[in-house]
């Protein structure tokens, strides 16, 4: 479990996380939604250690893990894809997926050297697992190609793969859905469907498509203005005036327009 | 009383006028350094050589003006060739940048590219340079040695401790607060120098202003020549001019840019002080000052210097290193990439 | 490798030889050992470039490094001057290395700001002094002992060969120096830091006497080959030279050529192995995914900072070597040679034509860069003549542009850096 | 009838050589009129915009302005025709003062600049206050402020506002929208994007309703603010 307690983050005179506090519950798949510029992906980068928070806390089963570097948090089990793909361009997605598990043998350099058997039988494994993410991604065909010439939603498909090489506790995933079209969509939201149930995966997700939400998330918390809005099963917020009102705009909610005029 | 008056004629002789007149010289180096980071967004390793150029150039033509006889009565006749030196290098600058570098900022490519390729420009303005001129001593200061030298301000005062003042020194100090003075004029003042620090702020607002960015370009390297021949000249009029020695420069101008903010010109001029006299304090030996004002018996025995004078990069360093541990984006603040 | 990887270097095997036949083996065989060091040096920048994308521009100072050890392994030691001052002036590092590691310690305790920033700055000035007072001492007994052929501690007389590693361990002590404090920061702040290291090594080595002499260089340096007197004394040695029809001075000169070939094949060799190795292994992968994209390598789980810092070292350490071995060849530490345009941007010419992130393409640079910054002078020089043959023999402009000929050096190899970025930007052997 | 002052017609494209993001769109606004385009989240509201303006790759459908085609116009030359631009984010030069940046807004222009920048700031007083401070150290509203007299001082004839309440308070948005009217009633033809639809339905002559880059519902604003199909759409449809 994730709990978010009072954080901020301003850049200069913005703020941009404006004291949200909200908790992510083990097993669950939580959307994240609210209007450009409330800050979601602020959130995101806070909780997974890029940036750090100007004030507040965050804690994960309990331990305060505020402002760790994003390979510390790696090892406890927390995970994030990017809202514009970050893949390793000039590698082949099975290279991709292969170099994710932490504690390989070849990454010390000694082994790389002198320890050429215990490697190859690691990377035979490491392959394996690859191939059989791949088969779930539905991207078999594409393990040999350079990440590079993936298509944006191949290539998102390739980060939520990233996130499956490891036994993730809890994985963020910041707009999967951004350039990605129906058909994928659908399957990038099965995978997620799929690693919820049968691994345990806890995922918190921010996407912009209701239908994607809806169907995947439970519960949905809404952000505006740096704040948490409101909280609830996607029926209830879409049918909540405060959320609609937040997307529609605030201020001149009594006014009349010969008023602004 | 008269002790204390001679230990400041002493550390003003020895420390602060030397200082100031280096610090200037680095100064002026170091906006142009920070001009083209602020602009053309890289680091130019060839600024050094593009100063030796700019100074070869002028020599040069110091030298056909005083072959048909022009001299500048007391003052040094490469202050009449400086303008020319300027313009040709300016010439080769522009040169440079349409042969070599648009082709990049074409492309977009990444700073570091250019960094490399400037690289290149070093190493081909280097080769030209001691192509031209050799790789030899030039002494070309002419005109009065002395503002004030050693004997007479002894004589004037009647002090132990004598003042020299050269006139390259002075020179120094004059032309460089004309050519800052003229470079803020220029660009707080004229619409041209708006726009190049429009360009600097935002390139793509300045874009969308109908700035056009390749006029900008070329007068920040117009701007660029005169500044890196006139630090140049000066340099090689208060010491003189040997075509490697300018590469030796780029590590302090550097370090001045950096500590005073890479691409603020105000900080490049407080950085270029800031690292000229620690250089000078450090490495100056205090024993003539000291013996001013300790009591006899404390007198120090040996030259009391903090460090042999081969370090002074070593100061430069450390005080880049300091700043980058602890303010890395310098005293006053610069760009960020 | 590839078919055209093949064949370049069989060209270059052919420049070699052609080097040979036409202007003699001697030189042939000087370019080869010089090209078997500037192979490594360019491997080592190449680690840093290549794989990890760090700017260093102090290989210069890495290089140095690795000279000085050689001077501090195989010299033999000084007595008179470890016993007029040899432990004090270790006492006097002592304290230095002490003070430092306190201030580091002051640093980081979490004290006040305003506080720990005094405390600290009194400790490095008051450390300073007392250091001062303890080294100054020791160095001037030290260097008052017959300065004129010694005035310096010596080393440690061991076989020179041992100077190699430690070369690379000096280099990789100061890389992790300077990767500490500028790793991290933009790229721009480690050129700058590294170019910086890189002088001061440099002052060090001119200045501190009781160290490596200064600028009073240090000769004659031991060898881990014959010497050529001792081969032309040698009976078994001048029957086989005549057996090839050579004669016992020639042939003398050329065998000790060809054994130093082989030892700097032996490292070259070596070193090129281990870095392909470590290439093609999982070590390899995460650092080509750190370079592609540190962000996503760092969400990841891999600490971009620490591999980073792991291969500064390593290129350095690699360059140090290189450095080590150099100073072998020459018999001699001379640190008024060293230029940062000959042994920084050089190498990095050397990098860029090989073709970045291809080991294979950085070890052709270096042969192939070497081999025109060797043969650029005489063919300047040629070119130089060829242009000024109309002009009357005592031509002002004749002898300005023959005696400037050897100013070209650098000019061919800035021109020959810019069209290779311009033209075919991965280098003659791309990564890939 | 005459032709409306701009058009975007039948607009399709995406950026580079990416997927197509636009779809048929169709965006018009007459002389003096505001249009407000609104939508859910990656409608491609803003790319609808930067389409007007010149910053995409259409591959099929025109831009006209005055009866002008200028589809294959640059940005740059699209400023010359009288078309300014208010970009979302760093859309000042902060190191700047007030006033430099409003003489850079009018850096194509040569003639006497003073009235103009006088009409900004009776535009927007508080300038008037700072005009020798950098933007940069101005508050959120008061650089957006900046921002859209920058853009005045082409003197354009439309002028395009991308989300210029994001990140503003609410007291400061309804200024800033006072403010956009009275552009308007200046005979500036005005087209935004905004993400408070509600409010910018409000002041808005025109609304086009975005879905997945195609036009889903037009209509004046208070037709499409009584339409509960349009209020449903914002939360994705």
């Amino acid at each position: 479990m994730i709990t978010v307690e009072n954080l901020h983050r301003h850049f200069g005179g913005f703020h941009a996380v404006d004291g949200a506090s909200l908790r992510i519950e083990t097993g669950s798949i939580t959307g994240l939604i609210g209007p450009n510029g409330a800050g979601k992906t602020t959130l995101f980068n806070v909780i997974a250690g890029r940036l750090p928070p100007t004030s507040g806390r965050v804690t994960m089963d309990g331990e305060d893990i505020t402002g760790l570097p994003p390979h510390e948090l790696f090892h406890k089990g927390l995970l994030r894809t990017f809202q514009i793909a970050h893949e390793f361009s000039s590698m082949t997605v099975r290279e991709n997926l292969m170099m994710v598990p932490e504690g390989q043998h070849g990454e010390t350099l000694w082994n790389a050297w002198f320890g050429r058997g215990k490697i190859a039988a690691q990377e035979r494994e490491l392959a394996k697992k690859a191939d059989e993410v791949l088969e779930f991604l539905t991207i078999s065909h594409l393990a040999d190609e350079r990440a590079g010439n993936l298509s944006g939603g191949q290539k998102k498909l390739l980060e939520l793969g990233r996130t499956m090489m490891v036994d993730a506790k809890i994985v963020f995933l910041d707009e999967v859905g951004a350039g990605v079209n129906r058909t994928l969509l659908n399957t990038i939201g099965d995978a997620i469907i799929r690693l919820n149930k049968e691994r345990g995966y806890t995922f918190c997700v921010i996407e912009h498509d209701m239908d994607f939400i809806g169907r995947l998330c439970d519960p949905v918390i809404v952000m505006a203005e740096g704040k948490v809005l409101a909280e609830g099963s996607a029926d209830n917020i879409m049918k909540n005036e405060a959320v609609i009102e937040a997307y529609l705009g605030t201020g001149l909610k009594n006014k009349t327009v010969g008023e602004t005029a | 009383m008269t002790d204390f008056l001679n230990a400041i004629v002493a550390l003003s002789n020895f420390v602060l006028i030397p200082g100031a007149a280096y610090g200037a010289q680095l100064a002026l180096g170091a906006l142009g350094v920070t001009l083209i980071y602020g602009i053309l967004r890289f680091s130019n390793f060839a600024h050094g050589d593009t100063m030796a150029f700019g100074t070869m150039a002028t020599i040069l033509v110091t030298w056909g003006l005083q072959s048909i006889g022009i001299s500048f009565g007391f003052l040094p006749t490469a202050l009449i060739a400086l303008p020319i030196g300027i313009a040709i290098t300016g010439l080769l600058l522009l040169g440079t940048d349409r042969a070599i570098y648009r082709f990049y900022r074409k492309q977009k490519a990444a700073p570091v590219v250019l960094v490399i390729v400037s690289i290149g420009v070093m190493f081909v303005m280097n080769g030209l340079v001691r192509f031209i001129i050799g790789v030899g001593d030039v002494n070309f200061a002419d005109g009065a040695r002395f503002v004030i030298n050693a004997r007479e301000f002894k004589e004037m005062t009647g002090l132990d401790e004598g003042l020299a003042l050269r006139s390259t020194t002075l020179i120094t100090l004059v032309t460089a607060a004309i050519a800052v003075a003229l470079l803020f004029w220029f660009l707080n003042k004229t619409r041209t120098g708006k726009s190049m620090r429009a360009f600097s702020d935002n390139e793509d607002l300045a874009l969308l202003s109908g700035i056009n960015p390749e006029r900008v370009v070329a007068v920040t390297w117009l701007i660029v020549a005169a500044l890196a021949t006139t630090a140049g000249v000066l340099y090689g009029l208060d010491k003189s001019f040997k075509a490697f020695t300018y590469f030796q420069l780029l590590l302090p101008i550097f370090a001045a840019a950096i500590v005073g903010g890479l691409g603020n010109p105000l900080g490049a001029i407080a950085g270029g002080f800031v690292i000229a006299f620690s250089e000078v304090l450090i490495t100056y030996a205090w024993k003539k000052v000291l013996v001013y004002l300790m009591p006899e018996n404390l007198e120090p025995s040996g030259l009391v210097q903090l460090l042999s004078t081969d370090y002074k990069f070593a100061v430069s360093f450390a005080i880049l290193i300091i700043v980058l541990l602890f303010k890395p984006t310098g005293l006053f603040k610069g760009q960020s990439v | 490798m590839t078919a055209r990887g093949f064949l370049l270097y069989a060209g270059m095997a052919l420049l070699i030889v052609l080097t040979g036949v036409f202007q003699g083996w001697n030189l042939a065989l000087t370019i080869l050992n010089m090209g078997l060091i500037s192979a490594i040096m360019s491997l080592g920048v190449n680690l840093q470039w290549g794989f990890a994308g760090l700017f260093n521009v102090g290989v210069m100072g890495f290089v140095a490094l690795g000279g000085l050890a050689a001077v501090l392994v195989a010299q033999p030691p000084v007595v008179e001057g470890w016993n007029a001052g040899g432990l004090r002036l270790l006492g006097a590092l002592a304290l230095g290395a002490a003070v430092l590691i306190a201030a580091v310690q002051v640093w980081k305790r979490k004290i006040g700001g305003q506080m720990r920033a005094m405390v600290m700055l009194a400790l490095l000035i008051g450390g300073f002094f007392l250091f001062r007072a303890a080294l100054d001492p020791a160095v001037n007994a030290i260097e008052a002992i017959n300065p004129s052929l010694s005035g310096y501690l010596g080393g440690l007389g061991l076989p020179v060969i041992v100077a190699w590693p430690v070369g690379g361990l000096l280099a990789a002590g100061a890389a992790w120096i300077i990767g500490k404090a500028a790793l991290g920061l933009r790229s721009d702040y480690l050129a700058i830091a590294t170019l910086g290291i890189a002088e001061i090594v440099i002052a060090v080595l001119k200045n501190e006497d009781w160290l490596s002499r200064g600028v009073k260089n240090v000769v004659g340096l031991p060898r881990p080959v014959p010497y050529e007197v001792d081969l032309q004394r040698d009976a078994g040695f001048v029957e086989a030279a005549a057996g090839y029809g050579l004669d016992p001075v020639t042939a003398s000169t050329l065998w000790v050529k060809i054994l130093y070939s082989g030892l700097f094949a032996v490292v070259l060799i070596a070193i090129l192995f281990l870095a392909q190795r470590a290439l093609a292994s999982p070590w390899g992968r995460m650092m080509r995914a750190i370079r592609d994209n540190e962000i996503a390598a760092s969400a990841m789980g891999k600490n971009v900072t620490a591999r980073h810092l792991q291969v500064f070292i390593l290129g350095s350490a690699v360059c140090g070597i290189a450095g080590a071995m150099m100073t072998t060849l020459d018999g001699q530490l001379t640190p008024g040679s060293y230029q940062p345009l000959r042994f920084t941007f050089l190498v990095w010419v050397m990098v860029i034509v090989g073709g970045s992130g291809n080991n294979y393409g950085a070890v052709l640079g270096g042969f192939l860069i070497w081999w025109l910054w060797v043969m650029v002078e005489p063919l300047g020089l040629w070119a130089m003549e060829l242009i000024t043959s109309g002009m009357a023999a005592d031509s002002w402009l004749r002898g300005h542009l023959t005696d400037s000929a050897a100013q070209m050096r650098l000019m061919t190899m800035g021109i020959i850096l810019l069209a290779v970025l311009r033209f075919s930007p991965k280098g003659l052997m791309p990564e890939r | 009838m005459a032709e409306p002052h701009l058009i975007g017609e039948a607009m399709t494209g995406g950026y580079g050589r990416g997927a197509d993001i636009l779809h048929g769109c169709t965006l018009s606004v007459d002389k003096g009129e505001i249009a407000v385009i609104v939508g859910p989240n990656g409608a491609g509201k803003s790319t609808a915009m930067k389409a007007v303006f010149g910053m995409l790759n259409l591959r099929s459908g025109s831009v006209r302005i005055g009866g002008e085609d200028i589809t294959h116009l640059s940005p740059q030359d699209r400023v010359a025709k009288g078309m300014a631009f208010v970009p979302q984010t760093s859309n000042i030069f902060p190191s700047m003062t007030v006033e430099e940046n409003l003489e850079m807004g009018a850096f194509l222009r040569r003639d006497d600049i003073r009235p103009t920048i006088e009409q900004v700031y009776d535009l927007f007083p508080i300038l008037r206050d700072k005009r020798r401070q950098a933007a940069g150290e101005l508050s959120g509203g008061q650089r957006q402020q900046v921002a859209v007299g920058r853009a005045l001082m082409t003197q354009p004839s439309v002028l395009m506002l991308d989300e210029p309440t994001a990140g503003v308070s609410p007291i400061v948005m309804d200024e800033l929208f006072d403010r956009i009217i009275e552009v308007a009633r200046a005979g500036i033809t005005i087209l935004m994007v905004e993400q408070n639809a509600r409010q910018a339905l409000e002041i808005a002559d025109t609304g086009y309703v975005l879905v997945q880059g195609a036009n889903a519902y037009t209509g004046t604003g208070a037709e499409l603010m009584a339409d509960d199909e349009v209020r449903r759409t914002f939360l994705g449809g």
